[in-house]
């Protein structure tokens, strides 16, 4: 089946098997290296993009389903070079260690402060409840979404 | 052009953001899922359902015929290649012949039975599925009690009463310690089996280049070099044809500090084929048949005299094995014994382990390998004794430590502590507490009838693992250091750093030592084609075993760059600092890039003096590390529901000089979310049949955002006179110390209800069934 | 994993325990149930298409009688495997006058392997006791 | 991880897709329960429809004195949907505590309830809402409520061919006190028990309680037996007690790895006392 997408501002057409996830699609068919996949039951949140401004697993959706979507991953988060405040605000506060989970921790951490521009520390925690990090122990994640904030706000 | 720049701020000690995270958080870091080679193949794996079975056939034809699958292999396929590995040694250990595909029969959930190898990897999933295998089931045994019991059914036939080691260690007068006690604490104590979960799960990507005679395996690995010799050797290939590469890692925790069948299978397979082919770990694959850790059965008893002194202690640990050896699986309860005392004085010890083989994965050094368990005991221990005594549990430790001044301290276990001073731990985390308010206060929540409780652990470690006698493959770690002609530096170290910000790290020294901007110094690592015979990380062992092997490097260099200047300068009389050398009767200087380049050069060298600026150092330590903290945890147990709710977890950890306290924070946060998770959460669950009903994350807890307290850190800071950093090593700390404080909290929560000990994970239930029995 | 439970059949026990024996009958009641062959005394051949709302599979195996003791009890023993897991249950069942009715009580065990075991365990309980009251559900007619 | 092959086209129209689903076709919405199946090969389906991006079931409106939700609403949009928390605050709250983020971002109302997981947290709102699900078949629709629908575990009301089209949730009365209150099973955070609660007063009385369970047994249910109890009484300690203890009587208590049978029991009470607490106090 084929479809058409938008990811990261550039419009991809490609013909795929409708049972061709779109974490795979992603990777293996655009050639992105962002999204991970940690699991297969959609509970890791690695593979996390922005599928029309939503935050989604792209383990747990087709690509068929994807058709016609705008699609935000990692790699399109910094704007003509200059890093994300969010990817700033992780690099700053060491909210990463082994790197694995943060594409998919970022796009979430992203998501809170989208809807929620100033999140106490309860809120940022209950935004990130669909990723796993087994290296941090979440705090300087959480410092991160608040240094994004407040940089956002600033 | 030389462009080196010199610099004269201090870097070692700042809380600098790492160098390495650019490529993570742009998504453009290169995990082993990542590489991509024209004609690259997929593989899957089919394995056992079954914890215990005889396999009478295996019919293959059907996924052979599978458009799209290019081989199929079963265990007579492999029948050259060389069985998994065991680097461990013990007198009289039994070492099954773990075979990388299994022949006539299996012994655990997800035993690799046969590799189908596809153009696409649903190709090869759905191939995998096509193939038929006829079982003949057999009694599994997958509880290590249970499995010592006499009639249970044998997990490898030829040693009918599942015993693949007894261990026995002693030290001092154990008996008259005991006769001689006022008060003898007994209890059997657990450490769950735990599922190390690394975000990442394994994978391998295998290229064999038949013409150049090359194999190139990319691996999640924590040892690069180790799976180099040792798959070279598994497959009967020329070490110097194997280049192994750990490209970026995402975690490990000890599960990757291992040689898979799989490293040497995809090896075997594009051999066979001729092609690359790739293997990446499903979530389900790695829970069933990547490492799990933990896996206790111990029984204390702890004498002491009246006022609390500990006379002696004994131990016996049932420990776990699972159903074969992974590369240190007998190993790791030793290092429980060796942390058998803690932090006390005591020189009567007995420890005695029986190594018991279960129809499980097989357990294996998980974050603290053995020192959790360990140290989780002698807390608890010292806790119920503490009680029995009706003393402070403050008091008890700080009557039982090794004193400050009594380093360095020989223990009755053989080990020799380097330094410390393990009152400062603790009686910093009670300040930062307020401990006298805290106990007014639960004072006062128990009039209320309140479940409020307040838990210590005092834990020592050893790390910096350690002395090459005291390891299986050698305790030493490399670095080479190079001043590229452009006056360039670059850093090899032979430790595998898969988040340990060792790139940042070990900058920031080299910086310091040469005296050069950070940003001009590059650290690379991983590769076996690039970096000289390393070890790898493990065991808090990167920066305080590599990082030295580096500054001795540097330090030669600099002699070399000193002598470089000496001739430039034409002076006898020079001094290295800030990234020159400086004539110190003239004042003329020469930078280091300047020193580099006539290295290169060489148009004129210094007496006995080589061209070039390269230095390699391999780095034997003499003694381990033996970091120490004090972890203090306050709890509130909601009596309804058995909810345990963390109030405030302080970690006062010391583990010798800070080279980034940024960095160290993330350590000690993401060790003690592993405490919290085995001391609340996790545990790998196999029912009777030898079945993971944890085999998915949609069972196995692992500690999300919402579920961590805000974990208040701080340090004291004791170096270590073993290396020149001062350094002792973080990795591990949080996890080791924070277990027995929080199980220690929640005891002290529900000691007015008579309870004395609760067994991990503390799970809602098990405490709303001890607050209940106690009604 | 014990499983154990109470179901009341409208005829008497003589004709319950006969119901429950009848390969005709257990090949339509049976949730899933697709052909029951004879394979010997009280032993019978079983093909199955288990399927719970998404959650489908086929299994082949066994069903077994034993311990007969009309019309009080007998021992069932039910074998299968598939794709997705396999399933091994024994269990006791018992038969009791109420009236007119019989209360049939069984009490076994149900090991689980395979995927189901891996991913399924909290459905586990609730799947095979709503199967288990289809089954009566279908016999009781 | 890896699905099966199948047959996939979006539906159109929603007659294109009724027509889809009577030839056999299952339906895929967010497919945050379909596709995590599909991929460890629980569920195999040969043809989907998706229907998750039909305008025609995508919205939320107020008419004839009722919420009408279509079916391909997200657990978001309900969570943050104005109408929704101004007009039936229970339904968005039970929605804020499914999943993750991403789950809700995705996962639909439809969706959820044609799943019937017994430990889902909607059934529990919309048991206690007396919700109305509208099924559209090639031979016309029916109307069935949340209590008639969820029949079994897995098991609901929809024939071969069926489909949720609407779900239908009353307005709130001024004054109405609801809440939520949910015991997480802390790897998937389904419920291990999940109880919703409407209570209105009038003159000090209860005069209204609704109560709806999850997660307890192999369906979602009301415990009628415990809303009578409270009904005509002040909400006394001891009356929220008491009716609390009635929520797991005569029920068949599920038993997993997470929470035994007895334990289920012991929270359905204690969550149930916490839940008609919290919604006393928010009731007028």
């Amino acid at each position: 089946m084929n479809i058409t997408l938008n990811i990261n501002g550039k419009t991809y057409s490609h013909d795929v098997e409708p049972r061709l996830l779109l974490v795979h699609y992603l990777r293996e068919v655009v050639g992105l290296t962002g999204p991970h996949v940690g699991c297969e039951t959609s509970l890791c949140g690695a593979c996390t993009i922005e599928l029309n401004g939503k935050a989604v697993k792209s383990c747990t959706m087709f690509a068929v389903q994807a058709n016609g979507a705008d699609i935000l991953t990692i790699e399109g988060l910094a704007e003509n070079g200059k890093l994300h405040k969010m990817q700033e605000a992780f690099w700053n506060e060491h909210g990463l260690q082994c790197g694995f989970c943060t594409p998919g921790m970022i796009i979430a951490s992203k998501q809170i402060l989208d809807r929620n521009p100033n999140p106490t520390d309860e809120e940022i925690r209950h935004g990130l409840e669909g990723n796993v990090c087994r290296c941090t122990g979440y705090q300087h994640i959480v410092n991160a979404v608040k240094a994004a904030a407040k940089a956002t706000g600033a | 052009m030389a462009t080196t720049t010199t610099k004269t701020e201090t870097l070692v000690g700042k809380r600098i953001r790492r160098r390495e995270d650019p490529r993570l958080i742009t998504g453009t870091a290169t995990y082993v899922e990542d590489i991509k080679m024209p004609g690259m193949h997929y593989a899957a794996i089919v394995r056992s359902p079954h914890a215990a079975a005889k396999i009478r056939s295996i019919d293959t034809s059907k996924a052979a015929a599978h458009p799209g699958v290019a081989a199929v292999f079963v265990g007579k396929d492999v029948a050259g290649v060389g069985p998994v590995p065991c680097g461990a040694s013990l007198p009289g250990l039994r070492v099954p012949h773990h075979s990388i595909l299994a022949t006539d029969r299996v012994y655990f959930v997800g035993h690799p039975v046969a590799v189908v190898v596809a153009t696409d990897r649903y190709i090869a999933a759905d191939a995998a599925d096509l193939v038929e295998i006829d079982w003949d089931v057999t009694q599994a045994v997958a509880d290590p009690e249970k499995a010592l019991a006499s009639g249970a059914p044998a997990v490898h036939p030829e040693w009918p009463d599942n015993k693949a080691f007894d261990f026995h260690q002693e030290h001092g007068e154990i008996d008259k310690a005991f006769a001689e006690a006022d008060v003898v604490v007994k209890q059997r104590i657990t450490s769950q089996r735990l599922i190390p979960t690394a975000m990442e799960t394994r994978g391998v990507v295998a290229e064999w280049r038949a013409a150049d005679r090359a194999l190139t395996l990319y691996t999640s690995t924590q040892i690069p070099h180790l799976v180099r010799t040792l798959v070279a050797m598994m497959l009967g290939l020329e070490e110097n044809r194997l280049r192994v590469v750990a490209p970026e890692v995402g975690g490990g925790f000890g599960s990757k500090l291992n040689v898979y069948a799989e490293e040497a299978l995809m090896g075997f397979v594009s051999m066979k084929i001729g092609k690359p082919v790739k293997w990446i770990e499903s979530r389900r694959e790695n829970f069933l048949t990547t490492i799990h850790g933990r896996g206790h059965v111990d029984y204390y008893e702890i004498a002491a005299k009246k006022d609390g002194t500990i006379l002696g202690i004994k131990l016996k640990i049932i420990q776990d094995l699972g159903a074969y050896h992974q590369l240190l699986t007998p190993a790791i309860p030793t290092l429980s014994v060796l942390m058998m005392p803690g932090l006390y004085r005591t020189q009567n010890i007995r420890a005695d382990i029986v190594g018991v083989f279960t129809n499980c994965v097989p357990t294996d050094a998980y974050r603290g390998a053995g020192r959790p368990e360990a140290t989780h005991g002698i807390e608890r221990m010292v806790d119920m004794l503490a009680a029995e005594l009706k003393m402070d549990p403050a008091e008890i430790r700080l009557k039982n430590f090794v004193h400050k001044d009594e380093f360095p301290f020989p223990t009755a276990t053989g080990l020799t502590y380097d330094s410390g001073d393990y009152a400062a731990p603790l009686k910093k985390a009670m300040d930062l507490a307020g401990y006298d308010k805290l106990r007014a206060e639960q004072a006062e929540a128990r009039k209320q009838g309140k479940l409020m409780g307040i838990g210590i652990s005092t834990y020592g470690e050893i790390c910096a693992l350690g002395p090459s006698p005291a390891t299986p493959a050698g305790g030493w770690e490399s670095a080479t250091v190079k001043i590229e002609p452009t006056g360039k530096v670059t850093v090899m170290t032979g430790a595998s750093p898969h988040g340990q910000g060792e790139e940042t790290t070990f900058a920031q020294v080299a910086a310091d030592e040469l005296g050069v901007d950070i940003d001009d110094i590059l650290v690379l690592h991983g590769d076996t084609s690039i970096v000289q015979y390393g070890i790898g990380t493990f065991g808090s062992r990167g920066t305080a075993v590599g990082g030295t092997a580096m500054y001795f490097a540097l330090q030669e260099l600099k002699a070399k760059l000193k002598k470089f200047g000496a001739m430039m300068l034409n002076s006898d009389d020079v001094t290295l600092a800030n990234g020159q050398c400086v004539c110190n009767k003239t004042g003329a200087a020469k930078s280091i890039a300047e020193m580099a380049a006539a290295s290169y050069r060489a148009m004129a060298l210094p007496p006995n003096t080589q061209p070039g600026m390269v230095s390699t150092y391999f780095w034997e330590p003499p003694n381990f590390t033996f970091p120490f903290g004090a972890h203090l945890v306050v709890t509130d147990i909601d009596k309804d529901t058995g909810a345990i709710s963390i109030r405030r977890y302080i970690a006062v950890d010391d583990c010798g000089n800070l080279l980034n306290p940024l960095i160290v924070d993330g350590q000690v946060h993401g060790g003690v979310a592993q405490g919290l998770g085995q001391a609340l959460w996790e545990q790998a669950v196999y029912d009777d049949n030898g079945q993971l009903v944890t085999g998915e994350l949609t069972d196995y807890v692992v500690p999300r955002a919402h579920m961590m307290p805000w974990i208040e850190s701080s340090h004291t800071i004791t170096p270590t006179p073993v290396n020149p950093l001062g350094v002792k090593g973080v990795g591990e700390a949080g996890t080791i110390g924070c277990s027995p404080a929080v199980v220690n909290s929640v005891v002290d929560a529900l000691s007015p209800l008579g309870v004395k000990h609760i067994d991990m994970p503390m799970t809602p239930e098990k405490i709303w069934n001890l607050v209940k029995g106690a009604h | 994993m014990k499983i154990s439970g109470t179901h009341r059949l409208p005829f008497p026990p003589e004709e319950s325990y006969a119901k429950l024996q009848d390969p005709e009958l257990l090949a339509q009641t049976i949730p899933g149930c697709e052909s029951l062959e004879k394979i010997g005394e009280d032993e019978y051949k079983m093909k199955m298409k288990m399927a719970l709302a998404a959650v489908s599979g086929a299994f082949e195996g066994k069903i077994r009688i034993a311990d007969k003791n009309p019309p009080e009890s007998f021992r069932l023993i039910v074998e299968g495997a598939g794709k997705i897991g396999f399933v091994r249950g024994e269990g006791l069942l018992k038969f009791s006058a109420a009236g007119d009715a019989t209360e049939v009580t069984y009490d076994g065990d149900v090991q689980v392997g395979g995927t189901i075991a891996a991913v399924g365990q909290r459905l586990i309980d609730a799947t095979s006791k709503t199967m288990i009251r289809k089954f009566f559900e279908k016999i009781a007619g | 991880m890896i699905p099966q092959n199948f047959e996939y086209a979006a539906a159109q129209t929603l007659d294109d897709a009724i027509k889809q689903i009577a030839g056999g076709a299952k339906p895929l919405a967010g497919g945050m329960s379909l596709i995590p199946m599909m991929k460890l090969r629980l569920a195999t389906p040969e043809r989907l429809i998706d229907i998750g991006r039909l305008k025609e079931l995508n919205y939320i409106r107020e008419s004839g004195g009722a919420l009408h939700i279509g079916a391909a609403a997200t657990h978001h949009e309900v969570e943050s949907s104005g109408l929704v928390r101004g007009k039936c605050p229970l339904l968005s709250e039970t929605a804020s505590h499914i999943g993750d983020v991403q789950v809700r971002n995705m996962g639909t109302i439809g969706g959820s309830i044609a799943h019937a997981d017994p430990s889902a947290d909607y059934p529990a709102a919309l048991q206690a809402l007396e919700a109305k699900f509208v099924l559209k078949s090639s031979s016309g629709e029916r109307t069935v409520s949340a209590a008639d629908f969820f029949v079994d575990t897995f098991a609901t009301a929809l024939e071969p061919g069926e489909m949720i089209r609407e779900v239908i949730v009353p307005l709130e009365a001024q004054g109405t006190g609801v809440s939520y209150q949910k015991m997480y099973q802390p790897a998937s955070g389904f419920a291990i028990v999940g109880i919703a609660l409407r209570i209105a007063r009038s003159g000090g009385k209860i005069s209204m309680a609704r109560i709806g369970v999850t997660g307890l047994s192999g369906k979602s249910y009301r415990a009628i037996d415990a809303e009578k109890a409270l009904e005509g009484k002040a909400g006394s300690a001891t009356e929220i007690q008491n009716a609390a203890a009635l929520v797991p009587q005569n029920v068949d208590i599920n038993s997993d790895l997470h929470a035994s049978a007895d334990y289920r029991r012991h929270l359905a009470v204690v969550y149930a006392a916490r839940a008609i607490a919290a919604a006393l106090s928010r009731s007028a």
